[in-house]
């Protein structure tokens, strides 16, 4: 947190403004797809709009959703399914903004493999890092492509989405980017392929979004706001400067962490195409998209019957 | 100074008692042995004394009075020399001392002459494990001595010393005892031991009542009294008494 | 001092005494359910998910602690005797077992998994990578300590090493080997609890993770209830036992 | 038996024959190197990652496995000592320690990470809660086990239960409470790095978790190395120590 | 049957030797005694003979022979007494039988009996911490005499003894001795018990070699021979020479 506040945050002039503390929790490790907050941070564009942002880690995949709706963070990046799941499960949280509009997570197998399609999951390995959602992709996939999902092995892998298929334990894995973990394998010379989600009849939904608690979102609405704004101006940075916007994430993670730059590249390649639509600014929600996804949410048994999408998300003003 | 009235005593693991109806007394100054046969219990009534147990029946006064907590109002010298390995000679016999809370250069003082005194000098720096097993008993009889109280409990306090050592250490014991006016009461096995020290022997015998023989020599004793008649007889005397054979 | 029978009120008071605050807090202090469950609701949880808990998964986990558990004993009593009988070979290997517990096993798990797969090995091997070290430690300085005089005392006797070894230095090792035993029964529970993030199918381990990204709360707790309730009960099988053979004291 | 100079030279030549079977089996066996990488690329991974590891993680974690250690003694010696006083609070307290280690640490890590934070003190919390169950048992066991002749002579000497305590009791009771301190500063260091798989945002747990997700595996072992070496460290300084306390043996 | 030649030894921790140049020999069916203040070196003779520990220089030949591993060669009863406290007495006793794989009914027949002789009749499985000091020694007596070894090496074996038990167990020794033809070397500080049991008396003065003195007694010896002049000519003669004074 106090990093932020030296540097080129003081060069934008907006350092006598009282500032408000707004916390950020990752979905991830820091990569290109952050790159808009990390430029937005050392843009000073946070101290513009009077926020000290403090971005940390999650220790785990659930822990933003968790520690958002505890109150002990302001915002989390989470998977669009993941906040209806967890209305379903009484966790009081909303989206407040699409930052991936569309799907990155994959099921990837290696490049020599005889799965081809979703039927040939039959009697295979695959590998997910325990989120019971994958389960609903899977199954998902095989009932489109006429297979029957009790054939398949789901065998949950932790934390180790790339290791556990690179080292054959499986079959196939579900879980991993394509704009991540299959340009790491392909790198590392473990040459895989990916098989998409939306190819076999699971809806097409936000990879990722941001999500706050609804009680953050009433009592700070002015706040996250401008938080959104500032965000909104970095990711216009990003999308003009596409190097120099890498740049700030890759800088920000030297000292503990070096990132590999040609990788994010590729990543940064992808992800912004998905990230921004023509017309509509960045974070937009499609209240079509939500339906679609709790709707097949609910026909899979994943969220009570109750569950209404417009309770899921939430349009800053 | 110490009464020891009707005690009864039984280790709660057996089912006999130890000590059946025992009573005895030892004036303020006297030196009292204690003599029995083996397991008749002559440990056993120090540990009462002590506060080590509490008896199952019985009385036990120091100093006239019956106090419910006698831990630390008598010296117990135990048959087990129990020196504490992890502490060098000095700072064994240190010990009590260092309870009491008694000034440590004082103390030191006293146990370095006292070292010397019972032939162990050049070892006050060693671990136990290097002494001998008399001079282990040694050191166990000077932490004994260092607690400075005025009854002193020594079970078998000379029984791993040789003669020429022993005869030394009786002489010191009686020398303390006589210019320090302390109270003893000294288990032994060894007879002539018993009757050269002693102002009056106990003899213990299990299931029974313990019997007082006054000895009647003169003082101060010395080691050559052993090979007086009087002596002999009292030997004699004592020997037939522990095997019960007086009372045929 | 300790020798009065072993009575359980204190604990159960207290267990009781811990659990109404913790029912009080999380019901007034506001603590969020779907992070700290009040205990009620993780009975609830016990009771709705008991078949899946008791039917499924405790067994796995037990196999998983048993067999870690005795094949940790069997390791540490062949490595403790081996390094005791042989100075060369406890120079050679003593580095080598703290090198051991160091290896975080996050980083290791994939080489584990390319050696073991995903069967029952792999849990079992997490298990006996935690629980062993303290048995060997502990069995292996108990061994070390015993009293030399005891031991010259069979040597004069003839007593060649192995008749010195099982008459005087394994009963002399015993208090020693049954505080690491009861460490290591414990960690077994943690061990396959372990075991079973890095890859599993069943197991309490598995499904409290499963529920934790489920956000269900009260299956994460009643599965950790179980696995406590096993910890407990491993710690007590050892204790008992402990008594019983070191009744002499 | 035992008395030569402790000479490491077995456990350095034993070290580069298994260093040198792991190049061989690597480069030859045809493991994958980011899966298990050869030594020669270890040490490559070791350099190149220098400055991270040694100017910012090592220290991260150096810092939260000493304070965790420390706190773990402190911790554990108040409650062998209270437990060894009281026998109730013995009653009341044993059974939650044993829970407290059965407790998975993923199950409460929410918990854990609601009330310390992603702060240095959730992952002292897990060093402790991890190192101070082996210390507690060793050194309780210990303090129960003493002779009692000895305390008898003690207290004859008219010593209050502190003193015989001090002077009786703590040193009789250090060949046990030694054991379990070499158990717990082995595991400070597993603990900080579960510590930091908890959440962190620097670390060499961290840095070797994020270095497996880059699928980057010199780094990953670089990381473990240094973690071993940590140990070792460790581990060799409580046996000096122990070895100065316990010279009368 | 014993020789010991020119032995020298010292303690690695210590500077000085604590045996210099000492030779003696034990003919097979002789009863030697070894006596010297406490401290000279008597137990440590005793772990040298057994095998425990390697003389600097000299040599030790048992039966003839000089063997590198003597352990096992011979019985040592050591001045502590060493009970395992984790078996009873009994299976204390048996220790010596279970490690030379001696069938183990026979061997509990004639440890009971044993038992019974010396009077611990009753306390066969009770664990040694439940027995006085006396018979705790017993136990460890009787566990070297089921050695069965032919040299039997006593370090103060009736020292916590009181005279009555002691005179039993000696003359049970002595009955053992003579039944089975054993050679026994007897460490012992009691000077009187020294010249009653043995056939000759070695004294040991540290720094010194030892001294040979030949007891000219008969046999069979009673406790009575213990008023007679002879044994107190002795008695005076070999307690000055522990003290030196022999020589002035
Ligand atoms: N382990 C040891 N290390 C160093 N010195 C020792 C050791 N054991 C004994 N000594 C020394 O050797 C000398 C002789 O000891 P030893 O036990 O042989 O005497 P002893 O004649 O049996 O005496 P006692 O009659 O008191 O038993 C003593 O001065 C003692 O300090
Ligand atoms: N802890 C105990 N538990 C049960 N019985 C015991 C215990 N200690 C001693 N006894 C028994 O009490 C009796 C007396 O023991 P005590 O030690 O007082 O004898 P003693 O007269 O000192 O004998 P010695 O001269 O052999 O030392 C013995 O028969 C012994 O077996
Ligand atoms: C670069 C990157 N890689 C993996 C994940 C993790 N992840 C992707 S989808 C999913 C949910 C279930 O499939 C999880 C946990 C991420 N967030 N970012
Ligand atoms: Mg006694
Ligand atoms: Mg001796």
């Amino acid at each position: 947190g106090g990093g932020s506040q030296t540097g080129p945050a003081k060069q934008e002039g907006a350092q006598d403004k009282p500032k408000e503390k707004l916390t950020i929790m990752l979905d991830w490790y820091p990569n290109a797809v952050h790159s808009f907050l990390y430029t937005a941070m050392k843009k000073g564009y946070f101290a513009e709009e009077g926020i000290d942002l403090d971005i940390q880690m999650p220790a785990e995949t659930n822990d933003p959703l968790r520690m958002a709706a505890a109150n002990k963070i302001d915002l989390a990046f989470t998977y669009q399914p993941a906040v209806a799941i967890a209305r379903s499960e009484g966790v009081p949280v909303k989206s407040i903004a699409a930052v991936v509009r569309h799907p990155l997570n994959v099921v990837l197998v290696p490049k020599n493999s005889s799965i081809h399609s979703p039927k040939d999951f039959a009697g295979k390995k695959i590998g997910y890092p325990s989120m019971p959602l994958d389960e609903v992709n899977i199954q998902t996939m095989m009932e489109k492509d006429g297979a029957d999902f009790k054939q398949a092995k789901m065998t949950d892998i932790g934390f180790d989405i790339i290791s556990a298929l690179a080292t054959n334990r499986v079959d196939a894995v579900i879980g991993g980017y394509k704009n991540h973990e299959q340009i790491l394998l392909d790198k590392k010379g473990f040459p895989v392929r990916a098989i998409n989600l939306s190819d076999y009849g699971v809806p097409d939904s936000s990879e990722l979004v941001i999500a706050a608690s609804d009680k953050t979102i009433a009592d700070k609405k002015d706040l996250l706001a401008r938080f959104w704004k500032a965000a909104s101006k970095g990711q216009d940075y990003v999308l003009n400067h596409k190097q120099e916007g890498l740049g700030y994430l890759l800088a920000n993670e030297k000292k503990e962490f070096p990132l590999e730059k040609d990788v994010e590249e590729k990543s940064l390649d992808i992800l912004l195409p998905l990230m921004n639509e023509q017309g509509q600014s960045f974070g937009t929600q499609s209240a079509d998209q939500w339906t679609k996804v709790v709707e097949w949410l609910k026909k899979n048994k994943q969220v009570k019957p109750d569950v209404k999408p417009e309770d899921c998300f939430t349009a800053l003003p | 100074m110490l009464a020891v009235h009707q005690l009864t005593y039984q280790y709660p693991e057996s089912s006999t008692p130890v000590l059946d109806n025992i009573s005895f007394a030892v004036q303020p100054g006297e030196f009292v042995s204690l003599i029995g046969a083996s397991g008749s219990g002559k440990s056993t009534i120090f540990r009462l004394i002590s506060g080590l147990a509490e008896p199952n029946a019985g009385s036990i006064k120091i100093g006239g009075i019956q106090e419910k907590n006698r831990l630390g109002k008598v010296a117990l010298m135990p048959q087990k020399d129990l020196l504490l390995p992890w502490r060098t000679v000095l700072d064994n016999i240190l010990l009590p001392a260092e309870i009491a809370g008694r000034p440590k250069e004082e103390a030191t003082r006293q146990a370095q002459e006292w070292i010397i005194r019972a032939g162990l000098s050049g070892y006050a720096d060693a671990y136990p494990s290097r002494l001998s097993g008399g001079m282990r008993q040694r050191v166990s009889f000077l932490r004994t001595i260092m607690t400075g109280a005025d009854v002193l409990l020594l079970d078998e306090p000379f029984g791993a010393l040789d003669t020429l050592t022993r005869q030394e250490m009786q002489a010191w014991l009686l020398s303390i005892w006589e210019q320090l006016g302390k109270t003893v009461l000294f288990i032994t096995h060894d007879i002539e031991e018993a009757v050269l020290v002693s102002d009056r022997v106990l003899v213990l015998r299990s299931g029974d009542n313990c019997v007082d023989v006054p000895i009647g020599l003169g003082r101060p004793r010395t080691k050559d009294m052993v090979f007086t008649p009087e002596l002999a007889a009292y030997r004699q005397q004592l020997t037939h008494m522990i095997s019960g054979r007086e009372r045929e | 001092m300790r020798r009065k029978a072993y009575t359980y009120w204190p604990a159960v008071v207290f267990f009781v005494v811990l659990l109404v605050a913790w029912e009080m807090g999380v019901k007034i202090g506001g603590v969020p359910s779907f992070i700290l469950p009040a205990p009620s609701e993780i009975i609830g949880g016990l009771i709705r998910y008991s078949s899946e808990l008791f039917g499924v998964h405790l067994l796995a986990t037990v196999e998983e602690m048993l067999v870690g558990l005795l094949l940790s004993i069997l390791l540490a009593v062949s490595l403790s005797v081996l390094m005791f009988f042989s100075p060369l070979f406890e120079k050679m290997f003593y580095p080598v077992l703290i090198v051991s517990q160091t290896v975080p096993l996050i980083a290791i798990a994939p080489v584990f998994a390319l050696w073991f797969g995903y069967s029952l090995s792999s849990k079992v091997a997490v298990v006996v990578l935690i629980s062993f070290f303290p048995l060997v430690v502990s069995l292996y300085d108990g061994l070390k300590s015993g009293d030399s005089e005891v031991v010259d005392l069979l040597r004069t006797f003839g007593a060649n090493r192995v008749q010195i070894f099982w008459k005087a230095q394994v009963p002399m090792a015993l208090p020693s080997f049954f505080s690491g035993l009861k460490v290591a029964a414990v960690f077994s529970v943690t061990g396959a609890t372990i075991g079973e993030w890095l890859g599993a199918e069943q197991g309490l381990g598995y499904f409290g993770r499963r529920m934790s990204s489920a956000l269900r709360a009260d299956g994460v707790f009643a599965s950790v209830l179980v696995l406590s309730l096993l910890g407990v009960l491993m710690f007590t099988v050892v204790y008992m036992w402990e008594k019983r053979m070191l009744k002499h004291k």
